[in-house]
């Protein structure tokens, strides 16, 4: 199972905090955004944006990036800390 | 008589000097942390983050801070790490809070202690704009006009 | 509903926000202080300068500061002052003790507040060093070897 | 009545806090400096140096400068505060 996380807007447009994906075997981060715009319409605008990034197990991952069963994904909108 | 003996450092578990918090911070606490690292220390620069009233015209009645726990704390150590190994900086700190906060409230605190005053002055300057840069931290603004996910970092 | 209104400055007297005395200061409480001046407040910028065990090689045991009363007190003011002219900050506060200090003790504090960290960051340490430039305040540092009046600022 | 203020180490050489002149009419800080050094031949190499600045009436003041009865003059080697 892949657990996504979605934070702040992300989270208000998703209307979840998080959602789980079982996948068969490893799959890409775009892989993963397609199937998160497919179940999250709302979403698509700001996933085939720049400003959302994603991370793999907490570190940040590209497109490219490999997420396999067990994997934490997290959709991230701009920070703005500090 | 211990000429030229660099001062010894003290170490201090990373867990007490990166965090991020509900409650407030005590200034006085986290700057008396990292100066017990080391008698060496002469210099020490703070930068605290609080709450404004205004925020691009609008003015702001409260605001939330949401974070990526795990993730929002591995990036405020890592600053930390890197603030020391390119900074001639003895030791820094790192508070965020999350949750409501008030305006005027403390959100965000970074100590930076060096033997000269120039690389704490530095080394705090570069850590907070690193921590708006890539620490997983998002504040909510409440206005008259409704809430806002802030998301420009100036 | 108070768009670009500029957010009000509540006037402390200057007695207050700079200081020269014996006793150690609280960081929190001159924080706090400058803090209180105005809600359009968003970035605290601290310089705190401590006593350090080793100077240009020598340990030093103690140090020792004269003040020229009066007369440091006033170059602290118009320090205060041309620092609130000449950057876009919003309050400051300077603080310098006197008197025998022991190592790792508090020396000297300013507090600079301003909506956004830079101009913060900048008056902070402009007063720092217009501070060591211009105020008749002499530092005498106990060492193995005796004592020495320092006179040079580095 | 002028009274000169030594500070930190040119109060050791002088072995004196304050040093007390009467004077007739206004003088200059030339002037000044003569007087104290022929008082205190061991404050000479700092007063003829660059380095020791003289307020008058907590202001710094140069060698033109006049000083007169009721006058405050400090002899300030170089500052170290900070």
């Amino acid at each position: 199972m892949i657990i996504v996380r979605f934070f702040a807007m992300l989270k208000g447009i998703a209307k979840a905090e998080t959602k789980e994906y079982v996948v068969n075997g490893p799959i890409t981060v775009a892989e993963l955004k397609a199937m998160l715009k497919k179940d999250f319409p709302g979403l698509a605008p700001a996933l085939d944006g720049r400003s959302v990034l994603i991370s793999v197990n907490q570190e940040f991952a590209s497109k490219d990036s490999v997420v396999k069963d067990g994997d934490e994904v997290g959709l991230l909108p701009p920070f703005s800390g500090g | 008589m211990g000429l030229n003996m660099p001062t010894k450092k003290k170490t201090i578990d990373a867990s007490a000097l990166v965090r991020i918090q509900k409650e407030n911070f005590s200034i006085e606490e986290m700057v008396s942390l990292v100066k017990s690292t080391s008698k060496g220390i002469g210099a020490v620069v703070v930068f605290l983050g609080a709450g404004r009233d205004v925020s691009k015209g609008e003015t702001i009645t409260m605001l939330d801070f949401e974070h990526y726990p795990g993730m929002a704390e591995k990036k405020l150590r890592g600053i930390r790490e890197r603030a020391i190994a390119n900074f001639n900086i003895i030791e820094m700190a790192m508070v965020h809070r999350f949750g409501p906060i008030e305006i005027g409230e403390n959100i965000v605190l970074i100590v930076a202690a060096s033997a000269h005053r120039n690389d704490a002055f530095m080394a705090c300057e570069w850590a907070i704009t690193e921590l708006k840069r890539i620490t997983p931290i998002w504040k909510r603004e409440m206005t008259a006009k409704g809430d806002v996910w802030v998301s420009e970092t100036p």
